[in-house]
Formats: C-alpha cells, structure tokens, sequence
C-alpha cells in the first residue's frame, strides 16, 4: 500500500472532493465537503442528490475533479499530491444500490470472491456466521438469477463483509428487506459497527435506521 | 497406397485427420490473440484503433489467394518473419502442417475477433468495478468476470475459426501448396476432386464429412453453453 | 440492320485462366481487325466447363484440358465440327533466375535430387490440374517419380507452382513453357521430351447454344496466322 | 477499352463498382433473413434446432468451390430453383451479377448470423417483459426493444458479411462465372492478376481498393454504434 | 378482448393460484389465495415470500401451474378454462421492483413506450401532469444510463402510469425514495386511487406506507 497516512487525524473522515458526471453543460457537478471525527457516519439527501456519486468516489469507481479523501489516516485520493489508489487496492467493502450480484457465479461462489482476494490476513467475517445471520444458508447452490430482491441485497451485503475490508460503503443496504428481517440486521450492523472498529457510511432514506446505526449525520444536496 | 477404412482410401483418412489437427491447432492457438485484440477493439481507445479494426478485416475482404501470397512473402523460408522465426526459435512454417494452421488462423482470424468483441462489448461493466471493489485486480476481474460473462462469444469465435479452418483452401494451398500428408488438408482433397469430371460422388462423400465434422463442433459449444447457462439458473 | 446487332453483341469466350495474357491482346486484335469485341470469362477449365453444361452464356470453350473439352463433348453441348486444337505448349523443368544449377539433359532415371537439395519439386496438383497431370506422366515416365513424389509440393495450378520458384521458395519447378517464357524471374533448366507425355493441347469448340453468328469465324480466326504469331510471342506452340 | 480513371483501367473501374452492388445487394438483402435465423436461433426451440445450426455453418466449412458449384446446380437456368424462380417470378441468378450477390450471401450468412444471434441472446429478457406490460405486442417488442439493443450485432453482421462479400471469389468465379462487366467482381479481377506472372503491382492497386472500401464499411458501422451508444449515454 | 367477464364479482380481487419456479426438487412453489372485495389491496410478506412472483402471474409473465386470476370481473388467467390473456392484452401497469428502464431510449421515450400502445381510449394520465408530480422534468432527454435509484423508480413508475393501465401493480415503488418524496408521492397515490377507480396491489415493507394506501392487507408466506 502506497498510500499516505496523514498524521493529524486517524479516525474519522476529511473528504473535500468536486464530483462530476456527464458533460459539462447539462452534466451533474457537486462538491462535498465531509468533514467528521466519527467513525460511522451517515448520508442523507434526496433523490438524486448525490449519495451514490460519493461512495463511488470513495471506492475508487469515480474520479473526483478536485480535492481530496481521507478515510481513517489514509488517503485514497488526492489530486495535489497525484495520490489515486485504484479501487481494488481500497479494500472497500461497498454494498451497490443495485445489488450487482455475479450473474455467472452461485450464491456461494459471490459470497467467496471477495474472500479469496482477501487473503488470510485480519479474517473478520467467516462465512458460516454472515450465511447464518443473512439467513441465505438454502441459497448457496442457487444462481443468482431467481433471487428476490431482498434475497439479492443480503448476498450483496455478505459478499461485501466477506471481502474483509477496512471499510464499509452502504448504499441502502436495507431497502428492500421486510421490518423483521430489518429488525433482525440493524442490531447485527451495530454489533460490526461495535467489534470491527471499521469506518462505515451509511446512506439510507429512513430516518429511524440512521438514527440506530450513525453517530453523526450527514446531510447532502 | 494401403488399405482405407470405412470407404475411405488411406489418403483421404490422412486428409481428414491432418484437417482436424490443422483446425484444432488453428482455433486454439489464435484463441488468446483473439481474446486479446476482441478486449483491446471493446473496451480501451487508442490512436489508430480504427485502422487496427479494418486491417483485421483483411483476410475477409480480399481474395484467399492473396492472403496466401501474403503469407508467403512474410511465413516463407525466405520471407523476412519466416527466417527470423526459423533461426532463432526452430519454427517453421514453409510446407508445413504448421503452415496450413496459420493460414486457417489467420482467415478465421476476423471472424472470432468479432464475436469475441462483441461478446465483451455486452458484459456490464457495473460487474467489473464490482469485483474491484471486493479487491479483485484487473487480472482477475478479467479472468474472473469479464471473460465468463463473455463466454458465449468466446465459444461463438472458436467454433468460427474452427469451421473456417475446415473451409479454407486457397490461402493454404497459396502459402504451404499441397502436400500429402503435410499440407494436404480435407478441402484441398474436396477441391481436387472437383478439378475431375465425374467425381462428384468423391466430393459428396468428403463434403459430408467436413459437415460431419462441423457438426461435432456445434454440438460440443452449444453443449459447453448451455451448461454454463444452466449452471448460473440454478 | 439486326445482323448489325448481332455483330455489336459482344462474343463470348469461356477460357483458362492460364490463357489471360495471350487471349486479351487476341481478342483486341480481333476487335480492331473485324469490329467485333470480345469478352472473355477467364476460370479453372473445370468450373467452365461445368457452367457450360449449367447453360452458360458461353459461345466458346477454350480449355487448357481435353477430358473436360470430351466431357462437353460427350454431352453434346458442343458443335462437333467446330472442335479444334488451337495451341500445343512444352513442359519445362524450371529453377530461379539465380540458381547455381545448370542446364541438363532430362533422360530416363536422371535424377534430380542433388539439384533439389532440402528444398521441393513445385508442380501444379498431379490429380487433377492439367498441367499437374502431364508432369506426373513425365516424371514417371522417365522412372523418377517414385523418388520425387515425397518431395513434391502442389500447387493450386500451375502459375502457383511457377510463382513458388520464382520467389525461390522451391529449387525446382514444372510448369508450361509458356508459363516459363512469362516469368522473368525463373530459368529453363530442361524441356521434358515431347515422348514423355501425352501431347500438349488447347482444344477450342463453340458452344452449341451459342446463338452469336460469329463464334465459328473467330475460332476459326484463332487458328489463322494473326493469333499465332500472338500465341507464340507468349511461348505456346500454335498447331498446324 | 475505353479510358480508365486516376490509373484504373475501364475494366477495373467497372470490376470495382461492380463489387460495391454486389456486395450491397448481399449484405442488405440477406440481412432481414439473418435477423430471423438468429432471432430464431437465439430465442426459439424447436426439433432439428442443432441442424439447422449446423447447416448454416456448411458454406463456411466447405472449400468454396463446393458451395458454388451447388448454386451452380440448383440456381442456374436449368436449376429446379432456378426454373422456377425465373419462370414464376422473373427472377434469374445465372451468370448474371445477381448470382454474384446471392454467392456473397451465402458465404456471409453464417458470420452475420453469428453475430446477430449473440447479440440477441445477450438482450436482458426482462426488458422484454416491460414492454409487453406497457402493452407492446411481440412485433413491437421485438421492433421496439430487441432489435435496437441488439443493434451492435446488426452492424457487425452486416459488416462481416459486406467484407466477405468484397473478398468472396470461389464459390461466385464457380457459380456465375467470371465475365468482365457482368460477373467480375473486384475479387475474381485481383484473382486474374494473380495468375498472371509480374503482375504483383497490379495486385497491390486493386487490393488497396478492397481495403479502402472495407475500411469505408467499418467506419460506417463504428460511426453508427457509437451514435446509438452516445444518445443512451447523454 | 376476449376475457370472460365472471358475472358474480365486479370489483376486487380472487386470485387463487400456484406458482413454480426453477426445478421441482430445489425451487419455489407455493400456493396463493387472494380474495377481497376491495379494489386496492396491499401484499406483504418476507423477503422471498413470492410477493414479486404473485405479482409476475398476474401481469401475465409467470404461468400459474393451476387456478385463476380474475381482478374486477375480468378473468385474466384460468387454467381449466384455459384463459391466458397474454401480457401485452392484460393493460396492466406494472412498476417492477427493479425499474426495467429501456436503455436504448431516453426519459422521455421511455415515458412515452406504453403511451403509443395505449391509444387515446381512456387517457386518464397525461405527460406533462406526470412529469410535473414525479419532479423528472429536468431529465426528459437524459439517457438512463446515470440516473440515480430513486429517478429510474420515478420513470418506472411515471411510465406504468402513462400506459393507461386498467390494473396497477406497485413493487416496492418508493423505496429507493427520500421521505420528502415519499410524503409527496403517496398523496399522489392516494388519488390516483380514488379517482382513476383503477384495481391496485401494492408491495411494500413498510407498514405506515401500506396502511396509508390500502384498503385491506394480505400477508402472504
Ligand atoms: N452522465 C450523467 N449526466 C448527467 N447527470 C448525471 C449523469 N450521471 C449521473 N447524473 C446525475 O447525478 C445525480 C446524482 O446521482 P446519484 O446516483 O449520486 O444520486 P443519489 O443521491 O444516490 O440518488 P438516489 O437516492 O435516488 O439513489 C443524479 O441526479 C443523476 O441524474
Ligand atoms: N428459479 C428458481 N429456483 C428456485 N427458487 C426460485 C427461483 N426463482 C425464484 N425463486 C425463489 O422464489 C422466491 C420468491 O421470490 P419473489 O421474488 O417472488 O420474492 P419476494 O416476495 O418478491 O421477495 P422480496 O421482498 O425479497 O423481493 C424466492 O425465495 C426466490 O429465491
Ligand atoms: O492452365 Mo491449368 O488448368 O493451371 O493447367
Ligand atoms: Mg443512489
Ligand atoms: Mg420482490
């Protein structure tokens, strides 16, 4: 890893970035400026505000214009100082608003590709546990071409844990799961927001789950 | 001439089998040339690409007699690639089996390019930085994603260049001649036989089984597709 | 007038393609001694043959063979009387303009090998193609074919075996004397003995079908003095 | 001969327009057929499937002469389809610049409808679901939202079989012949230089036109895929 | 049409069917009894419950193994009687839980796709009132390439409606939306209710939205 860590902060997020998507003219083009001690923060704005064009700056899927993204001491992007880590250098776990589910790889081998690239190095998630708790033990022979959507976020959330990252991207991770199973997951995000110690962004629409997973709220747009 | 098999003579079962070695050593040798330059046309940009894509159309547009004497002019003991191949690594095309294969490569060679262009031009690329997110270099998104999801086409362009390598007469014949056992394919046999009043009933017998042949290897990729189909709908 | 007409239809001659160069300058020879043109479709004598029998707008065969020539014939899809051999042609033994080999003598079992060295005998396919047939018949007729026939490479046709040697990439070739005579870049080394094989000829016939009234005036015309000094000026030997 | 134009010989100006119909005709006549094979290949099952898959690929795998001199027997004046054809329909293949373009189309039917039926077969079926909940009947399903995502398979179709039939010359020199001004095409002219000694230069001219003419083909079509793809992209 | 129109019932819903995916030994197979005089019906139900399936057999994409579907009189599938009014004839306005954009076409077009197939008969939704309420003005000439999770579920949804549907089937058609949308939405949906009179089933895991919408609930699973 070639990136380098500043010394002043090492928790929290610096991000000051300018994104832009589309052509000049009639394009997207917004800056963020995120500023946060805190470890789990959350992202809340309307539609179209920009949530998911932030994540995708921060796992390395899209180039800022300008500025800057510090993450936990590290930086992954700074325009000055030419620093750009390519995503999968990133180690980031991000669970897509589209699931993005391998369409040619079963259940089970979805799950296994992060974890293959992860080497045996600080194993956080087993898959026997994430399976459990997903509740996606009868899916694991299954393609992923007859999954529910709910059945398609979970895969897409284990498969992003499984990739042991050093940090957590949700973009509405929970949207299409029914209150219990909510119910069920929260307390569990809690619990990884707790044990792992890794800095997490939580972009969702529902008040109540911010409020239960966020130390700090971020508001956009 | 010994003794045939199954209504064959012995020349022709030489054909036959030195067709399917020519046409297997053809597909799969141009195989990751071909995957190489279909994922170069489909996802990168670069100056001149245009040209790269006509110039792969070549032994499409012009006669096989030309590509032939092309190959000639380059392949041949004298021609310039030729010499340098032979005396520094010991291959040798000129009058060669070998020589029959590249020829076959080189003319099934637009044909696979395009299906395996085309094929890659359709994997969504949301996938691809998918895998990079979960640590996946570009290695392995290619290897791990990329290239399954274009499987179709890849099987697709190998079938081609399998079956164009059945077909292909005039570059061959052009380049390394006709010679039994060596360069003699199942086409070249079919062509002579035509040169012959009243052979027809010889051609009729090796053109089925060239179709015979063709017909293996439609089965064997619908059969390879199929297979990974129904294993990702499960 | 409608024999006017007739006569401003162009003729058609289905010729082998091994006559392009020579049947053009006739043909324009033609043209401009009797107004009357002449287009030719020039092909492998097979192919033409077999459209012929398909009903081909040919009013002449010109063949480089005579089984296909016969095989027309046999069908009787050819006017009979109007058959004639046009052209006789030598086979010569042929090696790159640059070759150290020296002209020899071809006689019964001469044997060629040392002059071939590694390299190999372009000829045209000795199943099939005219002027792969001939070679064959010679070679074996002066007992050497045994030992060549390993060390041949066939051609597509006979300009395929010519062109190999001219590029120098076999030592020695057989091809037609006229063929010899077209190509700068190769040397006579030999002419097999006309005893060797079969002779040599160019039948020509009008086609049955052919309602043009001039095909049989310019066959005949093909085997007048014009067109011979043309033919021989391209190294084939017209016949009395 | 009347004169020629920019070094071109009368004869080779109208060998060179006469490829540029031929090669028209095929391609744009055959397409609507392609579309149909590959549609049906790619979305269809039916008995005899992996047959019919196979036959398309003969004139591929057999030597050209073949699959010409099979036109020859079944399209010519005499032909039992070509009888009728001219008889019933006025419609005559032999020897005419016709059956040039029904040669071409031939031998470039399997490679476009290779290409179109990847390209249908990679259409997310889904899609197709939509529009026929917004009332779309299967003809405009298929019109509507099928073809124009298959659209790059359309035009490398196209493209293949316009290519192919610049350089196709076996089966059209066997089926119609090679007569200047009617049959000779650009291939079958390059052909006969080929055959002709020293007449390398000249082979060289007409086969930098053959190239120019496909590289004419294939920016046509990399122009209009990158036209569909930027308005989906604005 | 060539329905047959079942004397007994003019409004609301009887549905009773079985459905099938994937192979008999591994796949989903499960029984749905839906009867209710009310014309807007919500389903709700665990993740993988079949909420989107039930809804598939109805819109005409999914063949039941047995039973009927009839909705407002109408009989649109009946196994013995070996109705099956094919998808296309169904007018059903259907907003997938995945939005199914065209990606050939841009906004506006897509809007437009089932409008040409609908006719003038009945138009009951207008372009310009529908692009105004969903707030997608601005991306008519878009291509659908960058739109965000909540504007592709604004399309969708504004397309459904444009196809002048006779039944509408909402899947999880606002969760991808910000409250302050979704505040402004189901109002919207409230009088679409009231005043088109069309049949509606609407999926959701949200029990507040559900209770605001419908008349009556079905658990399903
Ligand atoms: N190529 C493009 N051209 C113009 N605008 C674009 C382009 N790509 C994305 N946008 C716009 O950028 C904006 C931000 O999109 P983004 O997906 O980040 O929104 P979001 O905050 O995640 O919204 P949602 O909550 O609906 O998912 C959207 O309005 C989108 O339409
Ligand atoms: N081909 C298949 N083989 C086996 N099971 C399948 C197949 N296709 C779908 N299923 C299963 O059918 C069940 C019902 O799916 P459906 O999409 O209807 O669920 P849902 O109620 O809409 O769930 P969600 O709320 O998560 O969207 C799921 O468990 C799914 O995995
Ligand atoms: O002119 Mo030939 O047919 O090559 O001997
Ligand atoms: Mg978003
Ligand atoms: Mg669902």
């Amino acid at each position: 890893m070639n990136a380098a860590v500043s010394a002043a902060e090492n928790t929290g997020f610096d991000i000051d970035i300018e994104l832009r998507r589309g052509d000049a003219r009639s394009g997207f083009r917004r800056a963020f400026a995120i500023r946060s001690e805190h470890r789990v923060i959350a992202v809340v704005g309307d539609s179209g505000a920009g949530k998911t064009s932030l994540l995708h700056a921060i796992a390395g899927l899209l180039r800022p214009v300008r500025g800057r993204i510090v993450v936990a001491g590290e930086t992954l992007f700074d325009r000055e100082r030419r620093i750009d880590l390519p995503a999968h250098r990133r180690r980031i776990g991000y669970v897509f608003q589209d699931a993005r589910l391998f369409p040619h790889l079963d259940v089970r081998a979805n799950l296994l590709y992060g974890l293959r690239g992860a080497g045996a190095r600080e194993r956080r998630f087993e898959l026997d546990a994430i399976v459990e708790l997903l509740g996606i033990g009868h899916l694991l022979a299954r393609g992923t071409a007859g999954l529910s959507g709910g059945e398609m976020q979970r895969v897409a959330l284990g498969r992003a844990l499984l990739s042991q990252p050093r940090i957590l991207l949700l973009d509405e991770p929970l949207s299409m799961l029914d209150m219990n199973r909510r119910d069920e997951l929260l307390p569990y995000l809690q619990r990884v927001r707790e044990e792992s110690g890794l800095p997490m962004i939580y972009v969702s629409h529902y008040p109540e789950e911010v409020r239960r997973i966020a130390e700090d709220v971020h508001r956009i747009g | 001439m010994n003794e045939g098999f199954a209504g064959f003579s012995a020349a022709e079962l030489t054909a036959i089998a030195l067709s399917l070695k020519v046409a297997a050593a053809a597909t799969v040798c141009s195989l990751p040339f071909g995957v190489a330059v279909g994922w170069l046309l489909a996802r990168t940009r670069f100056p001149g690409k245009l040209l790269v894509d006509t110039l792969m159309y070549l032994p499409l547009v012009l006669p096989p007699v030309v590509t032939g004497y092309a190959l000639l002019l380059g392949f041949s003991a004298q021609g310039p690639i030729g010499r340098v191949l032979s005396e520094h690594f010991g291959i040798v095309f000129a009058f060669r089996w070998t020589g029959a294969a590249l020829a076959s490569a080189i003319m099934g060679f637009p044909l696979m390019v395009r299906a395996i262009r085309l094929s890659i031009e359709a994997v969504d690329r949301r996938l691809e930085q998918a895998a990079a997110t979960l640590g996946a270099n570009p290695w392995r998104v290619f290897f791990g994603v990329t290239l399954p999801l274009a499987w179709p086409g890849l099987l697709a362009g190998a079938v081609l260049c399998f079956a164009k390598a059945l077909g292909e007469f005039g570059a061959t014949i052009t380049f390394v001649s006709n010679i039994a056992g060596e360069t003699q394919t199942l086409s070249s046999a079919i062509w002579g036989l035509m040169q012959t009043p009243g052979a027809e009933s010889g051609v009729l017998r090796l053109a089925l089984v060239a179709v015979a042949l063709s017909f293996a290897a439609v089965f064997a990729s619908e059969w390879l597709v199929q297979r990974q189909r129904a294993g990702t709908q499960r | 007038a409608p024999a006017q007409d007739k006569n401003t239809q162009p003729l058609t001659v289905f010729a082998a393609a091994s006559l392009k160069e020579s049947l053009d300058e006739a043909a324009a020879a033609y043209q401009q001694q009797t107004g009357q043109s002449v287009r030719a479709s020039y092909a492998a004598s097979s192919a033409l043959a077999r459209q012929i029998e398909q009903g081909a707008p040919a009013d002449l065969f010109f063949s480089a063979d005579l089984d296909w020539m016969d095989y027309l014939q046999q069908r009787r899809l050819l006017v009979d009387a109007s058959r004639r051999n046009v052209l006789g042609n030598t086979l010569v033994l042929i090696a790159p303009k640059d070759s150290q080999a020296k002209p020899l003598a071809l006689k019964p079992g001469t044997d060629l090998r040392p002059l071939l060295g590694e390299g190999r005998l372009a000829l045209a396919l000795t199943a099939s193609v005219p002027a792969g047939k001939y070679a064959r018949a010679a070679l074996e007729k002066l007992g050497v074919w045994p030992q060549l026939q390993p060390r041949v490479a066939e051609g597509e046709n006979v300009r395929a075996a010519l062109m190999l040697v001219a590029r120098g990439e076999a030592p020695l070739g057989v091809v037609y004397g006229s063929d010899a005579q077209a190509e700068p870049k190769v040397r006579v080394l030999a002419t097999f003995p006309a005893d060797t094989h079969a002779p040599i000829v160019y039948p020509v016939a009008v086609v049955k079908a052919s309602r043009h009234p001039g095909a049989a005036a310019f066959a005949q015309w093909l085997r007048g003095k014009q067109a011979a000094a043309i033919f021989r000026r391209h190294g084939f030997a017209p016949l009395p």
